[in-house]
């Protein structure tokens, strides 16, 4: 078969945003319909994904390589694995509904802000099909600037403040792991991620390695303390801008674990993998109250993103715990496939979250609780679909977010009870926080006369959610296809956990 | 007869102290135009030292080029503007001592680093260009065209962009004055120039909205 | 018999004396730019000595260059300063702060 | 011959699809179409239920135990949906569709007027459909799904009105207090992972004895039997989902939501399904003498303690509530006692009587239009003469008189608690005999305050409402007051649209027949199921390999030597304490209610601190909402604003940006933006230089 697919669906999205840019402002629909279509292109190119790959096989797949810069050994080098494709598949299915989402609410500029979209979509899809370091931090790097331009253009009062923080903030992580790469190029002459992951390095350096990469990724996933700038970022984004944010973006931090610190640093890994489970437990408990305790619905939301992701990261490490302290390579397997799925997960459940809110915002121009309440009176379909994904969130079985959580504290009561003890308060404080707002916003009489003017979800609406509810619920009720994608992928990296490399 | 050594050595001292006289008065003199005509005297006499010292090609492009053509310039640019002279010169007389202080400290220094004494031993050599069998000018141009070509034709363009640069910023488009586009009257169209308004026929009598008077 | 260090001797009190013309003029900006040129005259004075003493030809390359550039330096100094006068009336330069620094 | 797995999906699924359909496209087929839609589903499951229940029983059908499909699978460990019916299950799919079935026939009565009709049938198809997946699970995944799905529609009904603040506090409640038990039953379903390296209940129950000796390290000098802590964590589910002490808070509160919902999932089912899971575990709970305890001590304390606080109580609901609470502790204490057949026994006959009786309140209820406030009441047995029988059939039952199916399981249950010798079973039996007592105080009390005594209502027509207002209200409160004073935060609920309290403007009259038809479906086997099954079900070994129970603690079999027949047992049964106990409380509640009204309030001013106790629920409600939903806000405030505000973003983020700025400030000085400055620091800089060659020479350049 075609044998350049990746690149066809890294660079379809971003050379579509040429003809979008063109259409201009002043034919925006024809700008909206051109972005729609790449949009769907790129995600019907990502579906052939799945029959190209062999799910039995673990070895990374479709690759392409060509050299890029011929004195630094750099390659434009591309191949997936299972985790790969079921994160593009869900950044393209996200990319759709992003574009749909935001059809008559981005008003201003809509061809350049369709435009970022897709570029963006593009080089988030970069960042999961890339092999070579560099070309993986290239994509990485580049990913911020769309993102910047996104809330800097189109956010709210203070989006200034914001992007710079999320600017700074993320950049100010991938210097380090810049200087990371370097380091392991001057090592061994090559940015190849395989090459990297099998060079031999001493405890001293893979330390200096591990707190590099950690500090990159911990960053973006984001891990506590350095996650004050996600709810700032998504306070300030578009409604369009958050869920990308939250459904695809920070999922390329824990996916940089999957690539660099678990095949690079297995030793300093397992014996710093403590410090990440302390923070991911920090995450969960603590984040939860933060959350319980938010007024701005996005902030809310945004700081239950950072509890979700502390169990990706739970997952991650509690395998090295199993791997190495007492070699249960099925539990390990059950956490990592539960870390796996949990990001997937997240970014349905996020995704359609940030969506609701912004429904709301675009009727009401505000995003606090206390301006909301009886919102089911006016709109009961939009009900059902908010108190839908308030469950996904707080974890109800038949829903994407219960898989991921379940199978990470299986996992993780293997590992050690308490840390299970912990990773399963979230039953509590994660339903408490999402089922308050709920609560409050959804629930009760009619106060503010404002909520009475509100109208139903329209239809281009009502496709987003339905989309994002049929992706929850397929997921919740059905996950063996997704894990049976990652599977093989997954085994291999739990495998690689026992490898020393000292 | 004079010695030709003791007769350079006149010819120098007397040019350097009317440079030196000259350079004096750019900076003190109340009148601008005094100033730079001082100033012309300055260079003026340092071609002469230049001549002197062999340089005859150096010397004559100074005086061409720097009091024909910038120094004038400067004369135009001095007399263009109505300067009040009073103004200008405020803070002379404040910042006199220092001026003298930190000028003499420093020419103190580098006459110091210099060691005039100890640097009146080092004659000039022979003419390097007459040594090659040529004239300053030849010796010059030769070293210019071939070894420092490109840094000549970069020269050449600075040049040019100072032109460009120095029009670009004085030129004022007034808005009284009238001028016309060749490119807008080519592309011009034929609804430019005419509108064809349709309005429904009224009367006169029957005063419309936006004619009733606002408060 | 002219020696090596009458020229340099001229060219440092050339060069002060511009020091000083910065220094007590620091006003008006036309007898800055001539200060600044008496400085350049200073240097080529130098590099015209010491390429005759050497006898190599780049000392006075470097001259013919300097001239050039300070050419085109005054002339777009000089229309920096009619484009300022024409706005502001003036050469005073403590009152050309806009920048704020 | 093998149970078709068809069948078992249709079971499943019909309730399913009429939940869909009501809830989907409600509004096309109105409201005819909801009812019909979802009670044809109901009706599906159920008869094929009742076929199930019979080929099991007598068809001689296996126990059907296979997967539908695989929902994951990793490495060794796979874990699938799938059913496995046994007796057990089979028992509990008929209870579950058939009270089902009688809700959704008498929700047709209740809710007539209520805007969100299709919604409710939405919703109590769901709950059917949720609660069917938790019966018939093969596997602890699935048991968990329906577990959390029941808990979902529990959460939507009992905010069904969720325009009342009352309502949607009391849902966010009972979820939350709910997911407290979760929080355990995950945790227990994460350590029978760890120690039995599966989900699935075969598998796990067969390798079971494993447990024996292993034991889990909690901290480096602690070790924990590994069924105990299993055990612990499970019944910790189990504590939430059933109402037991102590996060029993939620199930008052649910009454909040229509009383269809509060029969069929706060009494008949849901709340049950703590004690079938208990029951289903007994291979596993077995193993444990410990854990069985504290199931045992809590549910005692439950079964006595809850009970108490039914007496103080004025809204016909709330007693049943708490009536339901003590019920539960009673199924519990069979369970702590081993005698898990005795605990479903009750479950099922409790579902029936219970059902009864919520059903017979909501009755009332309409008839009262939307009044809940016994004080309200009286006499009312003149004019719903129906629901009068049914509910004294109902509440016989509860108090369990010989003959009625509540007899059966009730004493059974106290029979075996007298038999055990496991530790606390002597507190337990306690807690039991003076609870049977409780029951029947609080019981006869609500008979007596609904439908007998005087009228403490009054009718008023129309036109002269306003004229006989003031009477009316000053009426009802005297009458009120005489019984039990409206406590601080007791005040009898108003609905909107009815205006005051005891007023009404029809005479109260008998509800329709889809009301009164599911109270006389209900009142049959209240009467007379356990009369048939209680040989079978509790000494007959009926459940077979459903339910196991080591011999050392078998006290049914111990029971069972005793055993002659139901009528015998009855008749032994008007000679125990217990029957003694309810006697002396029907005398009691006899003479205060019918003959001295007056003496209720005196009694209750002689134990003034006893009732504001029982009044304010022993303070637990206070003593949570003040420590754990204010603390945890206090807490997340807290955190937000020191941990993240200050600390964080305040000292590190910003800190390190501030940190830039001051130096950028101060540098900024230097850049006065006047030329001469420049001019001057660059001079200062040539003098510098050159003084210091002049000072150093030219070894200052390094030659």
């Amino acid at each position: 078969m075609f044998n350049h697919l990746l690149s066809l669906v890294i660079w379809l999205p971003i050379v579509g945003a040429i003809p979008v840019l063109l259409a201009g402002a002043a034919r925006p629909g024809l700008a909206r319909w051109i972005s729609l279509l790449v949009a769907v292109l790129t995600f019907v190119a990502s579906l052939y994904l799945l029959p190209a790959y062999n799910a039995t096989d673990s070895t990374m797949q479709l690759a392409e390589s060509h050299v890029w810069i011929a004195s630094l050994g750099v390659h434009y080098s591309l191949a997936v694995d299972g985790i790969s494709i079921a994160l593009i598949l869900l950044t393209t299915f996200v990319g759709i509904l992003v574009i749909a989402g935001a059809w008559q609410v981005i008003q201003d500029k809509p061809h350049q802000y369709m435009a970022a979209m897709l570029v963006l979509e593009g080089l988030m899809i970069g960042v999961f099909c890339a092999t070579d370091a560099l070309l993986f931090y290239v994509f990485f790097e580049a990913m911020l600037i769309p993102m910047f331009i996104l809330i800097g253009v189109w956010g709210g009062p203070r989006r200034v403040y914001a992007t710079l923080k999320f600017f700074i903030y993320t950049f100010f992580g991938s210097i380090f792991m810049l200087i990371g790469l370097i380091y392991l190029y001057l090592k061994a002459g090559t940015f190849d991620l395989h090459a990297l992951a099998a060079l031999p390095l001493t405890m001293k350096e893979q330390s200096w390695l591990f707190f590099a990469f950690l500090l990159a990724f911990a960053i973006k996933v984001p891990m506590v303390p350095v996650h004050t700038w996600l709810p700032d970022a998504h306070v300030e984004a578009p409604t369009g801008g958050s869920v990308v944010l939250a459904a695809v973006m920070l999922k390329v931090g824990t996916y940089g674990f999957l690539r660099f610190i678990l095949p690079i640093t297995p030793d300093a890994g397992d014996h710093y993998a403590w410090v990440v489970i302390v923070l991911s437990l920090v995450a969960i408990v603590y984040i939860g109250y933060v959350a319980l305790v938010q007024e701005d619905m996005k902030k809310l939301v945004a700081y239950s993103s950072v509890a979700h992701m502390g169990f990706v990261t739970l997952g991650i490490f509690i395998a090295f715990m199993l791997v190495r302290g007492s070699g249960n390579l099925d539990a390990a397997k059950l956490g990592m496939q539960g870390a796996m799925v949990q990001m997937i997960s997240h970014g349905f459940v996020s995704g359609a979250m940030f969506t609701c809110i912004g429904v709301m915002y675009d009727r009401m121009h505000t995003r606090l609780i206390k301006d909301y309440g009886g919102v089911i009176n006016v709109m009961p379909w939009f009900g059902f679909f908010y108190v839908l994904f308030a469950m996904a969130n707080s974890g109800l079985p038949g829903t994407s977010g219960f898989v991921g959580e379940f199978m990470v504290v299986l996992a993780s009561f293997a590992a050690n009870p308490w840390i299970a003890l912990f990773a399963a308060f979230t039953l509590i404080i994660g339903a408490a926080y999402t089922l308050w707002m709920v609560k409050r916003v959804l629930w009760g009489d009619i106060t503010n006369p404002h909520v009475r003017e509100m109208e139903e979800i329209n239809g281009r609406e009502a496709f987003v959610l339905i989309a994002f509810a049929a992706a929850v619920l397929a997921l919740g009720i059905w996950p063996q296809p997704l894990i049976h994608l990652m599977d093989a992928s997954v085994s291999q990296l739990v495998q690689q956990l026992a490898v020393h490399k000292i | 007869m004079i010695d030709t050594n003791l007769f350079q050595l006149i010819c120098f001292y007397g040019f350097a102290a009317v440079t030196v006289a000259a350079a004096l008065a750019v900076i003190t003199l109340k009148n601008s135009v005094h100033a730079v005509l001082s100033l012309v005297l300055t260079f003026f006499s340092t071609a002469c030292i230049w001549l002197l010292a062999e340089a005859e090609f150096l010397a004559i492009a100074l005086i061409v080029v720097y009091v024909g053509a910038v120094m004038v310039l400067f004369l135009f640019v001095v007399m263009m503007l109505d300067i009040k002279q009073e103004h200008v010169r405020e803070g002379f007389i404040r910042y006199l001592p220092v001026g003298i202080v930190v000028a003499l400290v420093m020419l103190a220094e580098m006459l110091a680093l210099i060691g005039v004494r100890a640097m009146h031993g080092q004659v000039m050599g022979a003419n390097p260009a007459a040594a090659a069998g040529m004239s300053n000018t030849a010796w010059l141009g030769q070293a210019l065209y071939t070894q420092y070509l490109l840094p000549f034709e970069i020269a050449a363009l600075i040049l040019t962009v100072g032109v460009v640069v120095a029009v670009a910023l004085t030129l004022r488009h007034r808005g009284d004055k009238r001028h016309e586009s060749a490119s807008e009257q080519v592309r011009v169209q034929a609804r430019d120039r005419i509108r064809v308004v349709k309005m429904a026929p009224s009367r006169p009598d029957e005063p419309t909205a936006s004619q009733e008077p606002r408060q | 018999m002219i020696t090596l260090s009458h020229f340099i001797v001229l060219g440092a009190v050339l060069f002060c004396i511009a020091v000083a013309g910065l220094f007590i003029n620091r006003k008006n900006v036309i007898v800055l730019l001539m200060a600044i040129e008496l400085m350049l005259l200073a240097v080529n004075m130098n590099f015209v000595a010491f390429s005759r003493f050497h006898g190599d030809v780049a000392g006075q390359v470097f001259v013919f260059f300097i001239l050039t550039v300070a050419a085109a330096e005054s002339a777009i100094g000089l229309a920096i300063l009619v484009l300022l006068f024409r706005n502001r009336s003036t050469v005073n330069v403590a009152e050309i702060d806009s920048m704020k620094g | 011959m093998q149970l078709s797995t068809t069948i078992l999906l249709i079971i499943a699924l019909a309730p399913l699809a009429g939940c869909l359909l009501a809830g989907f496209l409600g509004k096309q087929i109105g409201r005819a179409g909801a009812h019909s839609a979802t009670i044809l589903g109901l009706l599906i499951s159920c008869v094929l239920s009742f076929y199930v229940l019979y080929r099991i029983t007598a068809g001689g059908a296996p126990a059907y135990n296979q997967d539908i499909y695989t929902w994951f699978e990793i490495g060794r460990l796979h874990v699938s949906v799938g059913f496995l019916v046994d007796r057990l299950t089979a028992m509990m799919m008929v209870v579950v569709t058939f009270v089902s079935l009688l809700v959704h026939v008498y929700t047709i009565g209740y809710m007539a007027e209520d805007p969100g009709y299709q919604r409710f049938f939405s919703y109590i198809s769901l709950f059917t459909f949720a609660m069917l997946m938790l019966v018939m699970s093969n596997n602890f995944m699935q048991l968990f799904f329906g577990w959390e799905g029941v808990g979902l529609v529990s959460y939507l009904l009992i905010g069904f009105w969720y325009k009342r603040p009352t309502a949607i506090f009391a849902n966010l409640k009972a979820f939350l207090v709910n997911r407290v038990g979760d929080f355990g039953f995950l945790l227990g379903i994460a350590a029978v992972l760890y120690f039995l390296n599966t989900l699935d209940y075969a598998t796990a129950f067969a390798s079971a004895p494993s447990l024996i000796g292993k034991s889990l390290a909690l901290t480096a000098n602690t070790h924990w039997d590994a069924a105990t802590v299993i055990c612990v964590l499970l019944f910790v589910g189990a504590m939430g989902k059933s109402a037991q002490v102590p996060l029993h808070v939620w199930l008052p509160d649910s009454m909040e939501g229509p009383t269809p919902i509060s029969a069929l999932i706060h009494a008949a089912t849901m709340v049950t399904a703590g004690i079938f899971m208990v029951a289903r575990m007994s291979p596993i709970f077995e193993l444990s003498n410990g854990a069985l305890s504290f199931v045992m001590v809590i549910g005692a304390t439950g079964a006595l303690f809850t009970g108490l606080i039914g007496i103080v109580q004025n809204d016909i609901k709330r007693v049943v509530a708490y009536s339901t609470l003590s019920q539960l502790g009673y199924m519990t204490v069979a369970l702590g006692v081993s005698a898990y057949a005795g605990a479903v026994f009750h479950l099922m006959t409790h579902a029936f009587f219970k059902a009864l009786l919520f059903l017979g309140a909501g009755s009332v209820i309409i008839a009262m239009h939307h009044e809940q406030d016994m004080r309200y009441m009286g006499g009312l047995r003149k004019y719903m003469p129906i629901t009068w029988i049914t509910m004294w059939i109902g509440s016989l039952a509860l108090v369990a008189i010989p003959f009625t199916s509540g007899f059966y399981s009730k004493d059974a249950i106290i029979e075996a608690v007298g038999e055990s010798h496991r530790w606390g079973s002597g507190y337990a039996y306690a807690c039991v005999l003076a609870g049977a007592f409780v029951t029947a105080l609080y019981t006869f009390r609500q008979m007596y305050l609904t439908f007998h005594g005087k009228e403490r209502f009054v009718v008023v027509h129309g036109h002269d409402a306003h004229a006989s207002h003031g009477h009316a209200h000053e009426d009802a409160h005297e009458h009120g007051d005489a019984h039990t004073a409206v406590g601080p935060n007791e005040h009898p609920h108003t609905e909107p649209g009815h205006g005051e309290p005891g007023v009404l403007h029809h005479p109260p009259h008998e509800s329709p027949w889809v009301v009164t038809l599911p109270l006389i479906l209900l009142a049959i086997p209240s009467l007379l199921v356990g009369f048939f099954t209680v040989g079978p079900a509790l000494f007959g070994n009926w459940f077979g390999q459903a339910i196991h129970v080591e011999d050392a603690n078998d006290v049914l079999g111990e029971l069972g030597h005793e055993f002659h027949g139901a009528a015998a047992m009855a008749l032994h049964g008007f000679l125990s304490w217990p029957f003694a106990l309810v006697a002396l409380a029907f005398v009691i509640t006899t003479y205060i209610y019918l003959f001295n009204p007056a003496m209720a309030g005196r009694i209750k001013n002689a134990l003034k601190p006893l009732w504001t106790m029982l009044d304010r629920k022993y303070w637990v409600d206070d003593v949570y909402f003040a420590f754990f939903a204010r603390g945890g806000v206090k807490l997340g405030r807290l955190f937000w604003k020191a941990g993240d505000a200050a600390v964080i973003d305040g000292a590190m983020v910003n800190g390190s940006a501030g940190l830039v700025r001051g130096i950028a400030a101060a540098v900024r000085r230097l850049q006065s933006g006047y030329l001469y400055h420049y001019a001057f620091a660059m001079i200062l800089g040539l003098i510098l230089l050159l003084g210091g060659f002049w000072v150093f020479g030219s070894g200052l350049i390094g030659q």
